[in-house]
């Protein structure tokens, strides 16, 4: 029984599948909000979406466009400040962070800032917003970009937001929270997670018709790979309806 | 309590607290007085080539787009931006030419809607500079010193990064845990300015759904300008003192502007315009579009009312109510 | 940034943040559950013999009395209590033989009603140690390190006098403008107890009027009961949310108590009982006297019903609320 | 044409007459409040009213009992928190604060925490409350207490809050705000301020039929008496009236 479906929507569904029912997670606009909101409607019914901006547990009517967006605190438990959530985040009531990147390296550092030289760039982006904040405090962070040589590099012109910077312990010795750190990345080829031992990315599954090969040939860092690999499951029919009704324009899933 | 590290990125911002306690004690009155004025008057009063400007609200939400608008008009120059997730405001200032630097958590973007071309060419070329990253908490914070009245704030985040090297943040050993944290130091910026759904005429204003960090940034600023949907009375002002967030003591002008934040979003009020925001980044994707843009909506309207005029009118802003209100559009007529 | 000086006070409820976050992490629920129960389960859960315990409200207002009462019928003991500018629920708890040590902003003290019999014969005697002094900032401060989970806030009281020396309070060199600054220890107390004019079964509170420092508090605190007037629905809530003070996820109990702050004042709702409060300070000016107190109003009483008919019921009440909501009595009738 | 008055009503008076309109003050409860009050309702109505407990700019319909008391912030223009206000004390908004104390020495220091030995205290007092933070944080305290030689004291048993702590520029040394300090000490026998280049205290002005005598021999240390010695104006009828009406079951005038 074959289905089809979109690489977003695949994406989305194994995003949302990461996030246990009564936890908290700090949600950004995009894929993130989609995959918030699917696993709300599924399996999660009781996870708590918090915004950056200040808004805390919203019934979300319309997919927001901004972190900012009215939609974020509509019907919330809290319509707060800045200064809260990011205290909360920081305080360790914050157990999922998804953050996007225009780069990774194998340890799951992240750039957004630039590419090229800092003080003239060839590409300028936006740079950290909440991302460093999300990376550096809330427990497990869930990295989402397209993967190619590109954007899987050995070595980053700049790192925006910790990963595990340089290997075990790195974090801690350099005063970030004990204990946080990537948690999975999802890209249109796989799972990853991170080594134990080295920190290092490792694969944890391929997507319905990726070849380790092709995983392995996409990133400019070696990938561990173990000896069994799992293989994601492909959004069901019920899934991709709840998409369309969480997102009917298509704003994002479209994409 | 050794410092362990320190960023190398410029430190904008920063004030010795007693030299602001005394300018605090010379220049913000602490008399209800009537604080009315123009958009125009605001701008040329207080707002000064060089300076450093913070701007409420968060990306496209709550901007003071009135005040961005008048200050191109102006043609004020060499202002450094408080990067804090400013997209919009920020986009059309570097467009009008006024900026030379930003300090950046995030900037030169759109969120959902994508990069912004102004913006990135601006940096791209060198025309403006970046002057130091951080992140939106390391900014939050930096205005909470600055609120308090204290020289930095302690965190726990970009601590490990190039954020963190190219910030103004130092690294000290906390002397109870002993562990590393990073120090933010104070930001006051030279003026801050807002777009709330109401206040009175003294300066007291109150603002619907999130703060974001207007709380902090409102009382970080030496000079801060409100413009409003409504200037309401005194009286309602007290009858919800518990909504007030911007007291009136630190507030210099009041300027009632309906509509002020728009393409932006006013929450409860009117949504975001995405066909002028759209009309923007198509435009501003070359130097000639950018200046079209300009003498169109900006340098060739002679106040914010012909703008709004300009990008629509009532008929634009009652659909933007509409929508941000979640009333459906009524069926089409056949 | 050197350490040039610090109190001798002893550090109390500092926590290593990263402790604490795994505190957060493995006992703080995220989910929107009902935690409803009774004073007498919240406190048997929740409080524990040896806890540092510290009470929101201030003064005599908005103060959750009926937890306060629990406490003392519990017989919890050893209890270390923040005096932050605690007044009648530290004499109460003093006097019910539970308190051993306090860290004192202001304590022993009723205000202008006069100095507490009780608690200063409790410290005078030795029985009740004031281990550290501090200001009220400065334990707000404390409380507002802890709730951005972060170990210290930098502040520029204290210094020079012998509270900074009795305090836990370091002074250190700011690495800025090179002058010396007060570092504060973050404060995560044991337990933190309110009370609030409503709340939701998940713990969702809104306070009316002024927050004093509960925002803080609440954040900072390992364990939280909420007493409130009354249980309202999750929809009131979420129609404004901009009134939620203390968030549901730092919320561990949720009672239902009408008129639990008496005989301290809840603002809009009911005033002072001023003769209360005299007749406990006329009764605790001697040991037999505190012991009569209680065995009337405390542990001779089921419940707190039982005590609101004690101090007179309906009609003490009702001319308690007449008075806060400045509505004239009757005219006395010929 | 003598009037009567009483020695509460004249330290109203005195201290009402300090408080310059369109500044602000640090309310306390007490004679403090009346004296803002009368201030408010004479010279200075546009005074702004601000309490330790998050009120600020109330209409205050009946004499408050506690610096937290709704009566605070009733009709107020903030209802805020302690946090603001406190941060708002510390950054220079607050130009008067008011303090009382059980004790004084010549440099303004004040003693609110004990008699006697710290750790096990002939009288144990309330501690700071707010005083430390009025003292080191708003541009000018004016102090009110009952003036004999065992309040007026050569040397403190606890500092709780800073005066001029030794001399001329410790303030500033020791890390507190500069230009600070305490303005006026107000007794029921006259007002004193402080030497500019010692930071010892100096009589300004003498109650009606109190002699210097009485002054300096109600004092264990010297104070300054300069070559002319101002009288203070005694409570007016029109004050007293205001007073009465201000607090008219004599919670505080009555005492």
């Amino acid at each position: 029984m074959a289905t089809t479906y979109t690489e977003t929507e695949l994406l989305a569904c194994v995003a949302s599948h990461m996030l246990a029912d009564n936890k908290s997670v700090f949600v950004g606009t995009g894929l993130p909000m989609i995959a918030a909101m699917l696993a709300q409607r599924t399996h999660a019914p009781n996870l708590l979406l918090i915004f950056e901006a200040g808004g805390v547990g919203p019934q979300v009517p319309v997919l927001p466009i901004s972190v900012g967006d009215s939609r974020t605190f509509h019907r919330a438990v809290v319509a707060s400040t800045m200064h809260d959530v990011m205290s909360a985040l920081q305080s360790g009531y914050v157990d999922y962070g998804f953050l996007g990147a225009a780069a990774i390296d194998a340890y799951g550092n992240i750039n957004t800032t630039v590419i090229g030289d800092w003080a003239r760039p060839r590409v300028r982006l936006p740079g950290s917003g909440g991302a460093n904040d999300i990376g550096s405090l809330c427990w497990q962070t869930i990295l989402i970009l397209r993967q190619d040589r590109k954007k899987f590099v050995e070595r980053l012109p700049f790192i925006t937001t910790p990963g595990y910077l340089y290997g075990p312990g790195a974090r801690e010795a350099e005063g970030l929270p004990a204990g946080g750190g990537p948690y999975r990345v999802i890209t249109q080829l796989g799972v990853y997670g991170f080594d134990e031992e080295t920190k290092r990315m490792a694969l944890v599954a391929r997507h319905p018709g990726v070849t380790v090969t092709e995983i392995q040939s996409n990133s400019e860092f070696e990938i561990i790979i173990p000896a069994q690999v799992a293989q994601t499951e492909p959004p069901t029919g019920s899934e991709q309806r709840i998409l369309r009704e969480i997102d009917p324009t298509g704003l994002v899933v479209g994409r | 309590m050794e410092i362990l590290d320190e960023g190398a990125g410029e430190l904008v911002g920063w004030r010795d607290p007693d030299e602001n306690r005394e300018w605090v004690r010379a220049n913000k009155s602490r008399a209800l007085k009537d604080k009315r004025m123009t958009v125009s008057d605001a701008v040329r009063r207080f707002v000064r080539d060089g300076d450093y400007v913070a701007i409420g609200g968060f990306g496209h939400v709550r901007v003071p787009m009135s005040l961005v608008y008048e200050v191109v008009r102006q043609r004020k120059r060499d202002l450094t931006v408080a990067g804090k997730t400013a997209v919009h405001d920020l986009d059309i200032l570097i467009g009008g030419g006024c900026v030379s630097r930003v300090e950046v958590a995030y900037s030169f973007g759109h969120e959902l809607r994508g990069l912004s071309p102004c913006g990135r060419r601006a940096v791209e070329s060198g025309r403006c500079k970046v002057v130091a990253e951080t992140s939106n908490a390391g900014y939050q914070w930096r205005f909470l010193a600055a609120a308090m009245g204290v020289p930095f704030v302690v965190s726990r985040n970009l601590l490990g990064t190039d954020t963190f090297k190219k910030s103004s943040a130092k690294k000290v050993r906390d002397p109870w845990s002993g562990k590393p944290v990073c120090l933010l130091p104070a930001c006051y910026p030279d003026v801050a300015m807002f777009h709330v759904p109401r206040c009175d005429a003294h300066g007291n204003a109150q603002i619907d759904g999130i703060i974001v960090e207007d709380f902090e940034l409102a009382r970080a600023a030496r000079r801060v300008i409100v413009t409003t949907e409504q200037v309401v009375s005194d009286d309602l002002i007290r009858r919800e003192p518990h909504r007030t967030v911007i007291p009136f003591y630190v507030v210099d002008a009041v300027c009632e502007v309906p509509w002020g934040a728009h393409p932006a979003q006013m929450p409860y009020e009117y949504y975001f315009d995405e066909e002028h925001i759209r009309l923007w980044l198509q435009m501003s994707a070359s130097e000639e579009g950018t200046e079209d843009y300009f003498s169109r909506y900006v340098l060739g309207v002679q106040d914010y009312e012909e703008y709004l005029e300009r990008v629509g009118g009532i008929r634009t802003l009652n659909r933007l109510r509409q929508i941000e209100q979640y009333r459906p559009p009524l069926p089409e007529q056949e």
